[in-house]
């Protein structure tokens, strides 16, 4: 088996996306395919050389292009490590690892896949849908809902449209589509739907993550959600991105390795 | 000609002296994806404790200025789980395998260890003594001498693997708890465990670990342990196992000069999982490039300006 | 409304918590090109020994890991230069002066400060027990609580002036350290002073100091010294004046959060010389924007998590 | 009095100069001056942001141009803060403070001024030769004796030969000009000088100054030479950029605020 190793990627493009200016995609190229690159999967980015910030930071797989080798990770800017990051320029080198991470599973080309992204969970879920046509699901059986604050947090409308899945975008003033969170939308169509032939999967922010699953173990929908936790390793050996389980409150999964992936009703959100 | 890493240890041969942290490498398992752990002079396990131990709620690390916190809080799966589960991996490993072992009493601590005896399939002990000492009022074992010789003392009891005994820095002096692991038996020191650290954050006034307080790593700390390991090797007849913060050939190389013998990269393996192997390399690189037959050419060998 | 910044230590009134760090602001007069000295809190002299000191040759400072260590020996004029060529200028300032008193007998500190108290024209002394004390066979004074009830008791007997204790975090209880001070009569402790460091060239395989050790300072220290700070809050009831990598306004918050009531800004003054600026602006508009009308209402107001 | 602070100057240009691939002219403006900037003088640089790298690094001004407000460093990138720096694009903010130091001294229009750099002693020495120039010292009084390992590592030659001042180019390989060392091509000439009428500065590595020194001392040259030590404060304050005098060992002055600038025949190198 072939090790996952860090790699110095050239950076091809870094540029903002949408308006809201906190947006970045990033597409970079040579980078040794160690595994298959899954959606859900994430990248663990070193944004600088130096010791200061000293960790990687996660991000997920927004596109992966096989053929020429690209791959492409979308982020806002938050804090240091993304704004350092959103310096990068065209030709500069960023050390990452990856694939890491577990992935989004498969749920049957039968069913009805529905994603639900808010605001900085879009790149997962773009990935998914993407990945979910490109395999051959029925398009008219992919809804993607996507949420953001205002117009300007929904990036990449166009990107979606192309993909040519049924799209319901949500703002929470709504400024543009619907208006309110995205487990609105979901339940405004959740009689539209056979919920024992839907799949939901759901990344966002965590209290649209507990919404969802909430709702999901209210009228018996399965699914999964991906996490996010400051991640020290991103390899599984430190322990210090862990989320309790529902079940056991002192039972701890690490996000990392045992996610970022997990089954909806699984997690202590 | 290939410059000779190997280096012994109370008996015990590692093909180098590069090994990995307590509690920054895991039981192993997880790093096969990502180095050849045979290459490595010896794997040093996540503390074992008697009971399985979830460890405190999260948050349980954050960064700090080229540095770590973290609060763990000895998560593991304990010693019956690390015995059926852990070992049968580690034991199939072409390397020296460490079993680090913490508790809060005494008898955990001989106990954990009995158990090990028994189970058999490794090569040392290395004991983790920075943990609060139930029996005498919560002081840590680490940071009194006298806890250090009984602790090492009991173990010894109920083992045949040598012991190596994980000190504290947290201390006055660590080289009167050198002294004491000495005198209790243990065939090495590895030092520095953890600097006791805290970040608050000003946004909601809380800790940023659970916890409170946590356990500084990282390159933040190198200038410390770097020291405190000179200071041992100066005034104790010991061998010593260097951590803290390294994370390149030439951290390493710098442990080495001041007088360790073993290393133990820990924090570094988050950054970069293998840290570990392009020290080794580099290592063998540095002795070439210097026409130095032998690791122990470096060993000790810093010299003090008069 | 402009929020409150100022505070009382021992019957001494700073105007706001800001001073800077002995050893990292020279005797003042360097600065003045630089910030407005009348704006800080108080000033913290370059320690002041009984004869004028070359301190060691150089090198004698080195940038590490978000820190640096620094062996500078005490370099410092002597008392009699002192108090003819600096005093002169430190007391045409409107702020808190604090001269910083170092020694290696009890003698020497004495006598530094009964010869600082005929002079006058100061307001508090900082004694840096960080030093050899050569009397007691040249264990540290800081790290002996006897040495340090001690080396206080003796030096109020010939001054009037407010005493601030500075604490040596190389110790295994600070807090010991703390309550030695309050009982020797010390009205604050100052905290922290430097770790113990040491740095090796790996390509002439000498320290990277002449000295071989030296003191570690900047970011690096900082979540120690925050945890100690903190430690000291909770056990001892006695002002604590924060030191530590404070680099910025969120550092001196959360200093101010775990119990500092004073402040003082070291390396930092080397990197940004108006950091000490920056932080008396920046703790204002922090209190402003959280609607407090006083520094008083964030320090010691860290809340532990249950 | 201005107060000195720090400023966040704009990168303008950052390129590479001569043809040995080290060497870069930085220049900046967005500079706002608190005291005139004098040959001698010198600029603490932040390369980053962040703690690591933590101190600033100190640069010789090499030109400026008051009715431009622009500044010009060159610098040879030696380890991780000047490699950092050669990263910096044009339009990139640098934290700069100055000018720290002290300057050369006017010897007056009579004298014979000799200037000798070696390697990157270069910058002060071509702002020190341009700024007797513009001051109307008689250009054929000045001689600049400027030395190098090799060919490449002679770098803006076209530049100090359009002051029009009396060149004498060295390489210690014999690769271009002199074939030595500069204080070889000082004794060749200096039977031609009247040692009492001439007044010489100096900068580059240790080695040089010392036998600069050493030779000065010996036939009575009066002079100045630029001294470099690692800074971590660049203001006077850390007493951590010592330098011995030479007559009292154990007495100690400050590089950055007693100097860069020392009496030849003061300092032990
Ligand atoms: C599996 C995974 C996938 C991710 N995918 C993406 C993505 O595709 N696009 C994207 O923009 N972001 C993604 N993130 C979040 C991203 O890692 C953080 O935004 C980033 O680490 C922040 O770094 P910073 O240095 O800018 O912020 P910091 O200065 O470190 O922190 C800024 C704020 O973010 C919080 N934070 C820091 N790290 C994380 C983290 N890892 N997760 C959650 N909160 C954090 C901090 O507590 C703080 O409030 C992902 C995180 C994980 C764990
Ligand atoms: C007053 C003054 C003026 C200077 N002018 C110039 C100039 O015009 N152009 C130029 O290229 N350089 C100049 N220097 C030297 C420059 O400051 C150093 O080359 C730079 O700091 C090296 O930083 P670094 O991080 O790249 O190297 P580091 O990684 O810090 O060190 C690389 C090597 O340089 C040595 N070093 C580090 N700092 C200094 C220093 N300040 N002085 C001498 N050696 C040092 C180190 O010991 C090491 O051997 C000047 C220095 C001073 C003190
Ligand atoms: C996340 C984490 C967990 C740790 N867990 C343990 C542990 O269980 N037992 C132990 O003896 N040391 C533990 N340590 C301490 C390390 O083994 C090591 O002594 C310390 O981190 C200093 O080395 P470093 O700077 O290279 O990380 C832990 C350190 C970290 C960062
Ligand atoms: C270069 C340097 C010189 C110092 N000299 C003294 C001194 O003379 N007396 C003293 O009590 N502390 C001295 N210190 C310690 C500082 O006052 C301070 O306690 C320490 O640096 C920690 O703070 P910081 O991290 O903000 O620098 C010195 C520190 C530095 C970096
Ligand atoms: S980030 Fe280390 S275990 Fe997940
Ligand atoms: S660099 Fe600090 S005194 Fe010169």
């Amino acid at each position: 088996m072939k090790k996952i190793k860090a790699q110095h990627c050239r950076v091809i493009q870094n540029k903002q996306v949408g308006k809201n200016g906190d947006y970045y995609s990033l597409k970079f190229d040579e980078f040794r395919v160690s595994r298959s690159i899954w959606p859900g999967n994430f990248l663990h980015v070193k944004v600088t050389d130096t010791v200061d910030p000293l960790f990687r930071r996660a991000f997920s797989v927004a596109d992966y292009d096989p053929e020429r080798g690209v791959l492409e990770i979308i982020y806002k800017v938050v804090g240091r490590g993304t704004s350092i990051l959103s310096q990068k320029k065209k030709g500069d080198r960023i050390d990452i690892i990856g694939p890491l991470g577990n992935r989004f599973s498969s749920p049957g080309r039968k069913k009805t896949a529905v994603l639900v992204a808010g605001g900085i969970g879009f790149p997962p879920m773009y990935f998914l849908a993407k990945n979910l046509v490109n395999r051959g699901h029925d398009k008219r059986k992919i809804l993607f809902i996507y949420g953001g604050r205002s117009k300007t947090d929904l990036i990449e409308m166009q990107r979606i449209r192309r993909l040519g899945v049924d799209l319901i975008p949500c703002t929470d003033d709504g400024s543009y589509g619907f208006k309110g969170f995205v487990t609105g939308a979901l339940a405004d169509r959740i009689d539209q739907l056979d919920t024992a032939q839907t799949f939901v999967w759901g990344c966002g922010p965590e209290p649209m993550l507990a919404a969802l699953q909430d709702m999901a173990l209210d009228i018996g929908l399965i699914g999964e959600i991906s996490l996010e936790a400051p991640m020290p390793c991103g390899v599984g050996v430190c322990l210090g991105c862990i989320k309790a389980t529902l079940d056991n409150p002192r039972k701890y999964v690490r996000v990392c390795y045992d996610g970022p992936v997990f089954k909806l009703g699984e997690i202590k959100i | 000609m290939k410059p000779d890493l190997q280096i012994e240890i109370g008996g015990v041969t590692w093909k180098n002296p590069v090994s990995v942290a307590s509690g920054t490498f895991g039981y192993g398992e997880e790093f096969a994806n990502l180095i050849d752990l045979n290459a490595l002079g010896a794997i040093v396990t996540k503390s074992i404790t008697m009971k399985e131990r979830p460890g405190h709620p999260p948050p349980r690390t954050c960064e700090t200025a080229a540095g770590m916190l973290n609060a763990i809080g000895l998560a593991n799966v304990g010693i019956e789980r690390f015995i059926d589960e852990k070992i049968p991996f580690l034991k199939k490993l072409e390397t020296v395998i460490i079993v680090n072992v913490a508790g809060s009493t005494l008898f955990e601590y001989v106990e954990v260890c009995r158990l090990l005896e028994k189970a058999g399939h490794f090569d040392m002990i290395e004991l983790n003594v920075s943990c609060p000492n139930v029996d005498e009022g919560g002081m840590e074992f680490g940071t009194d001498a006298t806890s250090i010789i009984k602790v090492i003392g009991a173990v010894r009891e109920v083992t045949t693997r040598p012991i190596i005994a994980k000190l504290s820095p947290n201390v006055t002096s660590i080289v009167d708890m050198a002294r004491a692991a000495k005198e209790g038996g243990a065939v090495a020191v590895s030092m520095i465990n953890t600097l006791v650290g805290m970040s608050v954050s000003i946004h909601d006034w809380q800790p940023r670990l659970t916890n409170g307080t946590g356990g500084l790593s990282g390159p933040a700390i190198k200038p410390v342990a770097v020291a405190m390991v000179h200071k041992v090797a100066s005034a104790v007849d010991i061998p010593i196992i260097g951590i803290g913060g390294i994370s390149d050939t030439a951290d390493a190389v710098e442990f080495h000069l001041v007088g360790a013998r073993g290393l133990q990269i820990g924090t570094a393996n988050f950054v970069n999982p293998d840290t570990s192997m392009t020290i080794i390399k580099g290592l063998s690189e540095y002795l070439k490039q210097r026409k130095l037959a032998s690791i122990h050419d470096i060993i000790g060998k810093v010299q003090l300006r008069s």
